[in-house]
Formats: C-alpha cells, structure tokens, sequence
C-alpha cells in the first residue's frame, strides 16, 4: 500500500450490503482485524451484481489497500476487475463466492451453497414426513449463490425423496409482499401444500406472513436459508422450521487471517471449505448451534 | 360559375355532449377573400380546424375544386395548399422564432451535411426575421424560444409563417388579436397582397371594421349552422352584428 | 350522480370494466381455485398497503410532481417503530414514531421541492437514498423484528373477517378519495397540476400546498411502514426497492396523468389491483414463472389500451 | 392632490439579455379608468404582472396609497385588492370555468361539510354561469374543463374573475381580444360600472376605439419606458398612435 | 459559439462546474488514489455503458416520453446475442443481432407510443416485463456465458490504452449529440416534446417521429447489452434491475425536463458521471456503504439545487 511500512490495509468487499450473512461476515471481519491490528474497510453493492461490484472493486483498488477479501458476484464476470487488482499487487481473497479462474485468489473460504440446497431438502423431506407438494421461492433467476441452493435443492428431492412433488420456483424479486402474494396464490391452487423452501430471509418473511395469516402456520412446514436473528426468531415463533446455517463471521475472521498472512509472506492455505449446519427449534438452544447463528450487528 | 375552392356541407362535429358545428355549410372560391364571423362559441375555430385538417368532421362532405376529400391529417391539408393561424397559435414554446416559422419545413445545409438532416439556422433565422418585419414585428432575440415572446410578437411570427407557406389557401383565426395598431394594418395590407396573388384568405375576426375593410364577402354562424352570407359592398355593420346575435335571421340561399 | 362523477371520472369506467373482465376470465378458468373467499380475501389483503402508497402517489402525481421514495420512508419509518416500541413498550407509541417519521421524510420532499425547485424526481430520489441509507444505519443492516404484540395483535386481527389492516387501509384510501374530490384541498390539487402559474396567480399558496402533499404521501408511506411491520413482523430493509415502481404503475394504469391535473383515486385503485389480480390469477393457472412476466407486461399494456380507446370513441 | 393609488417609478425589468423595463413609471389614481399602451413587445404585460405581484422587479419603487411595497407574492398584491386579468388568461385547463372563477377563493358547504373543507360546487357553478352571462358569454357546459371552451370563452371567464373580486384595482391586459361584438360592448360597460363603484381599472389594449371610449387617461409606454401621458379627453388618436411608434415624442413631465 | 450554445445549452454550464467541483474536492482529499490514470479510466470505463442506455433516454425524454424497459432490452438483446454467437460462431452477427433485437422492442415501444396513444409508462413498463421474461424463457434463467473471443477480445480491447468500449460508448454518445442539436430530426424532438398539438399542426409526422425516438432508444439498449456481454462476459439476467432509474436519473441530472421540450445529450453525459463519481470518491475515501447512500443522495439534491439556483440567478 502507500504506507509502505504503516499498517496493513484490508478491504472487505461484501456481495450485498446491508444483508445479514455479510453484515455478520464483516463483523467477524472486523474483530479479527482489531485483534491482528489491521485496518479494515467495508464496502459493498446494494445489489447482488457484478454490474454493481466492478465499479465497488475498481474504486477499492484505485485506493491500493494490501490486500482484498471478496465475495464475487459471479463467477465470470469478476474475473476481469480482480486481474486488474491483481496486477497492482494486492492480495485476494475469495470469501463465500468464488470465480472461474482459479488463478485469482491466494485463498478461498466459502460455503457451498449447492450442499446447502441439499440440507435444505432433507430438512424440509423430515419435517414432512417424506411426502407432498413443495414450492421452492427465491429472488431473481441469475443470483448465482441462490441458484446453487435451487439446484441443490432440487437434484436432492429428485435424487432420493420421490414422494415429495415440486411445485417449482418463484420469483419474489426480493420483496416480501411479493413472496406473500406467491404463498396466497399457491394455497388457493394448492390447499394441501406440505412445504415451502424459502431461499433468503425476505422470501421466508413473505411466505411466513401468508402462512400465518392463513392460518397455515405449522400445518406448512417451511426451510429458510440463513440465520439471522430474525430468522431465528420466526424459528422460535414457529414460522419455520428448519433454517440453513452458515458460518459468515468464522468466514469474515478466516479471510482476514489468511490475508495478512499473504500481506507479510507467510503461509496461506488456498482453499477452506466452511461447513453449513441445519437449526431446528428441537437445537436452537445447544450451545454449539448457538454458536454458528449470524450476529446482530457487532 | 367555377367550382368553388373549398366546398364543405352539412359539417358536424360534437365534443362529448357539446354540438360545435350542427351541419354548417362555407364555400370558397380561388382568390377571394371571406371572412368568417359569429358570436363566441359559435364554432368558427372548429370549422376552421376541420377544413384545416386538425380535425376530424363526425359528419358532412367537403370538396376542395370539386373533388370529395377527407383530411386525416394536417400533412394533407398542407399539401393542398392550405396554411392556418391558429387562434392558439399553435408554436412549440421551447423552440426559436425560426423553429417555429420552419417547423416540419427546415432548411438544411446545402451539401453533404445536408444529407445528414444538418440545419441550416443561419438562413432560416434570417428568412423568419425578414417575414416578422414586413409586419412590423421587432424580436429582440432570434435565439431565444417564443415562450419569452410578447403577445403581439408571438401573434406576428405565426402570421407570417402561414401567410409564407401558403398557396391556395390560408385561415386566420383572430390573426390581429393580440397585434398592435401599426402591425395591424400591415396584416390587412398582408391579406389583400397575399389574395391578389390568387391566394383565398379566411379570416376569422370579431372586429367588423376589419372585416369590411378586407373582405368580399362574409359567412355567418350562429350555434354551429351558417345563418347568412353576404357580399360585403352591400351590407352594413349593423345586419353583420344582426345576424351573429342572430337579431335577423336570412334564409340560406345557395351561392 | 354528479358527485359519483367526480369521485372516479370517466375515464374510470373502462379501466374498472377491465378489472372485472380480468376477475371473470379467471373466475370462469379457475372456477374452484379463483373465486374463493380465501383467495379474494388473500388479494385484498395482498393490495391494502401497496393502496396506501399509491393514494399518496396519486396526489402528488396529480401535482405533476413524482415520489420515487416512499419505499425508503416505509422502511425508515418501520424501523423507528421497531426502535420505539423495543424501547419502550409502547405500541401506540411506536405506531405515532412511524407516522411521525413518514410524515416528516415527506414534508422534507415537499420543502425541496417546493422552496428549492429541484425537479421531485432527483429531490425523491435522494431521500430514498437517505432513508434507505438510514434505516440501515440505524439497524445495522440487519432486519429488525417487530414485537410479538404488534405481529400477533394488529398483524393477525381480522373485524368481520376481513384483516383489520385492509380496513384500515380501505378508510384511510375511502376518505383521501373523497377529500380529492370535494375538497378545497383536492380542488387546490388539480389547479397546481393542470397549470402551476395559473393557480399560484389565482391566489393558491402553491408552495406550502405542495408541501402537504408531499408531506401526506410520507405520512401514508409511514403508515404504510407500520403496518408492513405488524403484517411481516420485519422491518424489511431490503424488500421495498421497487415499491415507488409498483404505486406509480399503479396510478398511471388508473388514469392519472404523470402531466399532471386529472386522476382519482378511485382509478388508482383499479390500478393497484389489474396487476395484483393478473398475478395472483396466472399462477393459480399454472403459467410458469418466466411466462408469467411476458403476459402480466402484455395484458397490462392492452388492458390500458382498451381503456384508451374505449375513452377515445366515447369522446368522439 | 390625493396620493396615488399605485405610484410606480423607475422599474426595470430583465430576461436574460432581454430589458423589457428599462425605467417605467405608472401611476394611477382611484376611481380613474387609465388606458396603458404602446406597441408589441413595449413591456405593458411585464409592468402589469409587476405591479400585480406576479413577476418581481430588478429595481426601481413602487408605492401604494403612498406606502413603499414590495409584492413579493400574488397574494400579497390580492389583498391589497389588486385583481388582474392576464394577456394570457392563466386558467387551469383541466378545471371547470366555476373552478377557474373561484379558485383560491372557494366556497365551502355551509356547516360541519365546511369544516372538513367541502366544497360548495352548485353554489359556486351558479355565480360563475351569472357573472359570465352579465358579460354575455354562453357556456355549453358548466362542469366541462375550460380546455374545451372557445378562446372567447375563456377569456370572459377571466374577465368576469377579475372584476367580480376586485375591489381597488383590476388590471386587463387585453381584455376583449378574443371577444365578440356583444361581449365586448359589455365589457366596456362593465369597466365603467366597476370604476363609478369606486374600483380604478387598467386597461390594456391595442384597440385604440376601446381606449378612447372609456379610459379618463392614457400612458404610453415605448422600449420599456413611459414615454408620454395624455388625458383622453383632449388627444386624438393620430397623437396616441405617433406616441406609441415614436414618431411623437413628448417630454416626460411629472403628473 | 452559437453551435457550443446549442450543444449544451445554458444550463449545463452550472452542473458542468458542479461536477468538476466534485472532482477536485476528491482529488484534494484523497491525492494519491482519487486522480490517477488508473482511477479516472475506470470511472470513464464503468459508466460508459450507462451512457448509451442515458443517451437514448435523452432522446425519448425531450419528447416527454420515457422509457422503463431499457435494462429488460438490454438482457433480451445480451441473449439474442450470445445465442447467435453460440450457433454460427460468428462475433458480427451476433453484434448485428442485438443492435437488431434492441431495435425491434424499441419500435414495439414506439408504435405502442404513438399509434395505440398509450402511456410510455405502462409500455416501456410491460415490456420490460416481457424482455425480462423473455430472456429468462430463453435462457431458462440461468445466466449465458459470452463467447471467451468476445469476452478476451471486444471485453478487453483498449485503443491508445482507452478500452475499445469506451471509444463505441463516447463516439455514438458524441454523434446523437450532434444529431440532436444540428439535424432536422433533433429539431423535431424538441418540437414534440415542446407541444406535441403544435408539432402535429405543423406537418411535423409525430408518430414516425415518436417510433424513430423509441427505436433509437431501443437501439442503443440492444448495443449496450452487446458490448455489457462483451465486458462482463454475462447476459446478467438479474443484474440489470435499476438500468431504467439510473438513466432516468442522468438525464434529469443533466438538465433534461420530464415535462419534455429542453435538455442535451451533453447535459446527459455529467448527469451520469455525476452519481458515477460520488460513488467512487466514497468509496476511495472508505466511507461506509450505508453513509454512502444517505451522503450520495444528498450530494445529488444538493448539486441539482446549486444548478437551479445560479440558473435562476442568471435568469433575473
Ligand atoms: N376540444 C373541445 N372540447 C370540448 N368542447 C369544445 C372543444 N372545442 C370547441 N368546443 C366547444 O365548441 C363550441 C365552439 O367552439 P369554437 O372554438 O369553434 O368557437 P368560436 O366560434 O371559435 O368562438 P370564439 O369566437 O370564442 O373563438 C364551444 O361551445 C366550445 O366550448
Ligand atoms: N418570460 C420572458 N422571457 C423572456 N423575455 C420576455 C419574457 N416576458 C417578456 N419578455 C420580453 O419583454 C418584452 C416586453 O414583453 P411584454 O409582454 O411586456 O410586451 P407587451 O407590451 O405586453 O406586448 P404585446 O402588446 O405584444 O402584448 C418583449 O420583448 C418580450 O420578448
Ligand atoms: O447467504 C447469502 C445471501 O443470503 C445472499 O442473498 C447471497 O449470498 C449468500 O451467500
Ligand atoms: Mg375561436
Ligand atoms: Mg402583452
């Protein structure tokens, strides 16, 4: 960086600001930063995009920090702004996403989300029982983070729960009237559905207002994706049953240890796989799962 | 007798419950001036936009040299031969003087920038400041757009692009309302110029001197029917305002 | 007959005739799925707080002026709710914070655009930045969860089996139609959006009418913060980016002009509701989630075109 | 001698590089009836709009009843019992004529209705139909918006606004430019009424008939100053108009 | 000076210096990193396609239109594109298909504009439903990757070490700059949008006017969605959401009025480097994203209201 022999400069650029999983990930970002005495910086799109991280990135580099913890947008089109960065010598690490080019990046801690689709299903085939109609509700088509979990979903139900029926995908845009609007209609089509996979917390919201104010509550079983306090909380209500939880601060420190090691030389390890655990209300209150919910702020 | 230039019949037109023109007759034969007069309301702006093209009759026929035609558009008319002053003048506020005298019009550089539709604004703002002074209309700005004009000013540069364009015919729809005494006068010296050179002028005034001063003849309506017309040499000012307020009532006779 | 006239216009009569052809058609091609008191009931209750922002919306369009900021004031407003009723306890404290909130976020539109003359379009558009902004400040970017109390009370309440906040918002809507249509206020409305020279030359305080009716849009999106809150039970920081889109949308499918000078909100309820029910209707048909957006882009556009039309041979 | 009613002096007025004010005086005394002229473009709307609040100076001092003001709004020139009919109407098209002749002086219903603000419109309908009939004007339609009316129409709605609510002084930019022969007659008969009830009128016109029937005074203005004053009774229309082109020059002598 | 004048009219003049106000504020506060070749070239390069899609909007705004289905256009043409690549192998057909597909829903738009006498809002809004939709059906949702000789060649190009796109972007913004103030056909926009009744009884042929504008709009969309392709190697399916509001933004940012009649393509090109830079000026100085928001926005209402108010005092 400009400081030359000051003290290390870590950017931490999110996928989507202002979104639990990575305001917890900067959290444990920023603790272990203080702990290391690193400065860190936080920046991120307002949405999920590549389009709007390449600016975010170019800026970030403009400013020369030694090093760049990132959760890409997309695995392709973040290959071209990260060359750049690479080329001025900053060290990058991938957190959460990944890209193509496995030439990018000294390490990679990310979850995988295709496995946590998968999770989902099985948690969403116990709770019921095995068999019925599941619709699946998302945000947009070409997220590629929730995509995966879509995928992994859906091979999972295909591959070995065939008495559950897929009603497919919908698309809430990301807006929980939307997502309520899409459970409304599904129950007017389908009054027996057995169970909702609700890909992020404002799809679980949506669909778990529709449910309740149907008085469905329960009867539906629903699988959320994340575990921030809110989720927890429609957890603790009932709402959902089974939330999918990953380790965003664990990932947010991880990065940090691994970039100033990259920064003063030492040993970095390329790729750490972070685990994604299942929450029930029947564990929510072990203290190994409590350990693995998002933070609130920090 | 020729055919008359314009003939228009039994022309109705109704905006929701409102009747303008219940059947209104007007005729108009090559190189003559007629005015066309009638009380406010009496649908001289809506016959006028009708035979200009602007819009459309719900009902009636009209002729143009013998020949039925229906405006749809006001290309039509233009290409006819027919220019209008609207009574709202009708200028786009944003654009010049010379925008507005060229609309739909331009004059393109000569060349090959020509061919790319590149404008030719040092011509067309000198051809517009020559027009509005022949009617004694002085604009402080060539440049900038009519909404900063005057009244007058704004009354003049419409004048002078109808009278400019047209060849057969041109409306005038309270052409000297807002024009001041001198411009005025130029205006009807304007009318009688632009008829000898065998262009028919329909003006549309509600100033009587005016119209005994330029016309030769005159048409009346009254609540959307013309109720009279007359040569002008031989009526008086009095039968004019008779007939509009419809004091005295004529038979229609065909001219 | 002349004050029904007033209320909705014209221009109502068609676009309404849609809608109720629109609820036919899917009556008639979904006959057990449809037209069920569940289902119309969930559609109604799916509208109610998209109508309070629409009703907004409709005043100040009909001022010629635009209001891109009501979901970041929702939000905002629901989040100072949130704040306040975990602080202290008090719902109707928090529901007064959440109107106050709004109310004041929109008088903050009004007094830029009014007194600054800044087009509403980029004054709005940076509130919603500031709003949004600031509510994710203010949680930390995490969504905030209401009380159980307001979720389970006002969230879940129902009045002759309909949700209390449908009625809530259904009065609220009934009595800004009406104050559109008789009133001083409404008529002061018009005059702003049909010609603003004219009206401030005519004695109108245009400015500090403007001012109202930008601060009656934020007070209504703060409601409408509210009221998302007791329904969602989150305050939903990142769920109402297109909110402004979808209440636009919706006073421009009822007839208002985005010129200025005409509209009711009687159309605007029309129009919050053609999409609603287009959307709710071919999902029950099954039509697949990518078609879905096609068709809804397609009907919608011929369901204004018929109204266009049907106007236009009414006007001839 | 009494003190003015308005005494302007000195006001300037720039558009950009446009001085439509370079240092005009006006005054008016009260219950006088004071024509204002001058040729198209001389700035006798931009004086008008400033001494009736809509438009703000760039320098010179107005005084009313003696009193230095400054309008900084319409309303303030309002209720000072300034009324003003504008060369360009300022109606809200898409209101009715009862709209536009009330506005920002509607009639509330009587009791609690009026409380919440509602709005007597049969009332209001009423007293508009009345006040435009005095002048003549028919209107097909009472809740139709003006938009549809005939330029004539639209102007006796303004007309019939501004003097049903002056109640000092009513300035007329062009108030009979778009009307009949009836309605105008009316018109001038209705500026005589108004000024035997005490209220001075500022009439504005190109009609130099008009002025010279029922003006007690006449102002000139020319390039945006006052170039010479007259009382009506003892000029002739030849001296108005020389005035007005500048082939007569008078000197500027303090009334 | 007369054809500067007209180029950029007046009004530019003031959010020019706003912007270069911006630029030096950034270049004093942070020396080393805000005022670099690096820097400045991935601004230019970053909003160089925004441009385009700002340019068109221009065009469509002067008429008092406006267009929401940029971004849906955008993506359909970005398949259409990559599709055709995919089947023929051929780089030029698949950039003639975009600029073709983007033309198609541009004068769909423009006849819907102006012979069904719809309003643009719900047009453009029902085909960006449809574009959107459309893209998805043909891409099953799942974002298409670009060719790796498009996304290596056109992607990364650069001519005197400015990248090949920003010299398409610049060049074609620079043309129908030129077009828009010199040509008769920039005459008859401004008509339009000045007075659409007026134009019209000019002979000005409004609707094959009004479908040239929308399909030049659509145009520019389908070559911003090939050269998007080109640089981020993706159709972006999801990514291209708020395309209609930042385009919108830039030209009312520049001068452009909603109401139609005024405004430039110069205007245009500060109104979108206006956000472009606040963003990366926040950024470099590691503001936090949240502030970013709520300061961007008041920096943007703040540089409108300078504008407006040395405008106004120019005026006087
Ligand atoms: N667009 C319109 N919508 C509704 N009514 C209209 C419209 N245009 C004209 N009218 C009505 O038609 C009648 C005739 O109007 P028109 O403008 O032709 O009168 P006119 O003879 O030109 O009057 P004036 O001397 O006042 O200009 C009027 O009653 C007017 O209200
Ligand atoms: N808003 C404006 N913007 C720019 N210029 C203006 C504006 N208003 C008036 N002017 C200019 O000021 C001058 C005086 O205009 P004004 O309207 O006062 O003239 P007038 O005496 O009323 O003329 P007329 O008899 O034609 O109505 C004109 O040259 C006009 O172009
Ligand atoms: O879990 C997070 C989110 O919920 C987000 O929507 C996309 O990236 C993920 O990894
Ligand atoms: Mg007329
Ligand atoms: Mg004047």
């Amino acid at each position: 960086g400009d400081g030359g022999g000051g003290q290390i400069r870590v950017t931490l650029v999110q996928g989507l600001a202002g979104e639990e999983f990575y305001e917890t990930m900067a959290c444990g970002a920023r603790a272990k930063a203080k702990e290391l005495g690193v400065t860190l910086d936080v920046q991120g799109p307002q949405k999920f995009d590549p389009t709007l991280q390449t600016p975010i990135v170019n800026s970030v580099v403009a400013g020369k920090p030694d090093a760049m913890l990132i959760a890409p947008t997309d695995v392709k089109a973040m290959i071209a702004p990260l060359t750049q960065a690479k080329r001025q010598d900053i060290k990058i690490i991938l957190v959460d996403t990944v890209v193509e080019d496995q030439s990018i990046g000294l390490s990679r801690i990310s979850t995988d989300n295709l496995k946590g689709g998968a999770a989902a299903a099985k948690a969403l085939s116990e709770q019921i029982g095995g068999k019925g109609k599941a619709l699946v509700i998302s945000t947009d088509p070409g997220v590629s983070t929730v995509d995966a979990r879509i995928k992994g979903f859906e091979e999972e139900i295909k591959a070995s729960h065939p008495g559950i029926t897929s009603l497919g995908v919908q698309y809430s845009h990301n807006d929980v009237g939307e997502a309520s609007k899409i459970v409304n209609a599904a129950l007017a089509k389908d009054p027996d559905l057995a169970g909702v996979f609700a890909t992020n917390l404002n799809s679980a919201t949506g669909a778990g207002s529709a449910l309740q104010q149907a008085g469905k509550l329960g009867q539906v079983k629903m699988v959320g994706f994340d575990a921030g306090p809110a989720q927890v909380e429609q957890l603790k209500n009932g709402v959902v049953q089974a939330l999918i939880a990953q380790l965003p601060g664990d990932i947010g420190a991880k990065g940090v240890e691994q970039a100033v090691a990259a920064v003063k030389g030492q040993q970095v390890t390329p790729s750490i796989p972070t685990e994604a655990t299942i929450v029930t209300a029947g564990n929510v209150s072990r203290p190994e799962v409590q350990k693995v919910l998002y933070k609130a702020g920090c | 007798m020729a055919v008359p230039l314009i003939d228009a019949r039994g022309i109705v037109k109704s905006y929701g419950q409102v009747e303008a023109l219940r059947g209104a007759d007007f005729s108009l034969r090559a190189g003559e001036v007629v005015a066309l007069i009638g009380d406010n309301g009496a649908g001289k702006s809506t016959l006028a936009k009708i035979l200009s093209g602007v819009e459309r009759a719900d009902g009636g026929t009209i002729e143009v040299d013998g020949e039925p035609v229906v405006f749809g558009a006001v290309e039509e008319a233009r290409s006819a031969g027919i220019e209008t002053v609207h009574q709202d003048l009708a200028l786009c506020a944003d654009l010049s003087p010379a925008g507005n005298f060229f609309l739909g019009r331009e004059r393109l550089k000569p060349g090959l920038l020509g061919l790319f539709g590149v404008l030719d604004n040092a011509v067309m703002r000198r051809e517009t400041q020559e027009a509005c002074e022949r009617l004694g209309v002085r604009l402080a700005s060539q440049t900038a757009p009519v909404s900063g004009l005057s009244g007058g000013q704004r009354q003049g540069v419409a004048v002078a692009r109808a009278v400019t364009w047209a060849r057969r015919v041109v409306f005038m729809d309270e052409p000297t309302a807002a024009l001041g005494v001198v411009q005025t006068r130029r205006v009807l010296d304007l009318i009688r110029t632009v008829r000898d050179s065998g262009v028919s002028v329909v003006l549309i005034s509600h100033n009587m001197r005016d119209v005994m001063a330029v016309s030769d003849r005159v048409e009346v309506l009254r609540l959307g029917r013309r109720v009279a017309r007359f040569a002008t040499a031989s009526v008086s000012m009095e039968e004019l305002v008779g007939a509009m307020t419809g004091a005295i009532e004529q038979q229609e006779s065909q001219g | 007959m002349k004050g029904v006239a007033r209320l909705s216009g014209p221009q109502v009569v068609w676009i309404g005739l849609v809608l109720a052809g629109l609820l036919v058609t899917f009556a008639v091609l979904a006959p057990r799925s449809f037209p069920t008191s569940f289902n119309l009931l969930n559609l109604v209750s799916d509208a109610a707080i998209l109508l309070l922002l629409a009703t907004g919306m409709t005043f100040v369009i009909i001022t010629a002026g635009i209001d891109l900021s009501v979901g970041g004031v929702l939000v905002f407003s629901a989040v100072a709710a949130a704040k306040v009723i975990d602080g202290t306890g008090s719902l109707a404290l928090g529901a007064a914070t959440a109107v106050v909130t709004g109310l004041a976020w929109g008088v903050l539109n009004g007094v830029l655009v009014a007194l600054g003359r800044i087009p509403a379009l980029i004054v709005t558009l940076g509130t919603l930045g500031m709003s949004l902004g600031g509510a994710l400040l203010l949680t930390g970017g995490v969504d905030l969860r209401a009380p159980a109390e307001l979720n389970l009370g006002l969230g879940l309440a129902r009045w002759l089996g309909v949700p209390l906040i449908v009625w809530i918002c259904a009065a609220i809507t009934a009595a800004l139609a009406l104050t559109l249509a008789f009133t001083r206020f409404g008529r002061h409305t018009y005059a702003i959006g049909s010609n603003t020279e004219a009206a401030r030359r005519g004695g109108v305080a245009v400015r500090k009418h403007l001012i109202k009716v930008y601060g009656l849009a934020g007070l209504l999106a703060g409601l409408a913060g509210h009221l998302s809150l007791a329904k969602y039970g989150i305050t939903g920081v990142s769920a109402h980016s297109t909110d402004n889109l979808q209440a636009i949308a919706a006073v421009v499918i009822g007839g208002t002009s985005l010129f200025g000078g005409v509209g009711t909100v009687t159309g605007t309820v029309i129009g919050v509701f053609i999409p609603v029910v287009l959307q709710n209707g071919f999902q029950i048909l099954g039509v697949r989630p990518f078609w879905q957006q096609v068709v809804v882009g397609a009907v919608l556009v011929a369901a204004v075109y018929v109204d266009q039309w049907r106007r236009r041979a009414r006007d001839q």
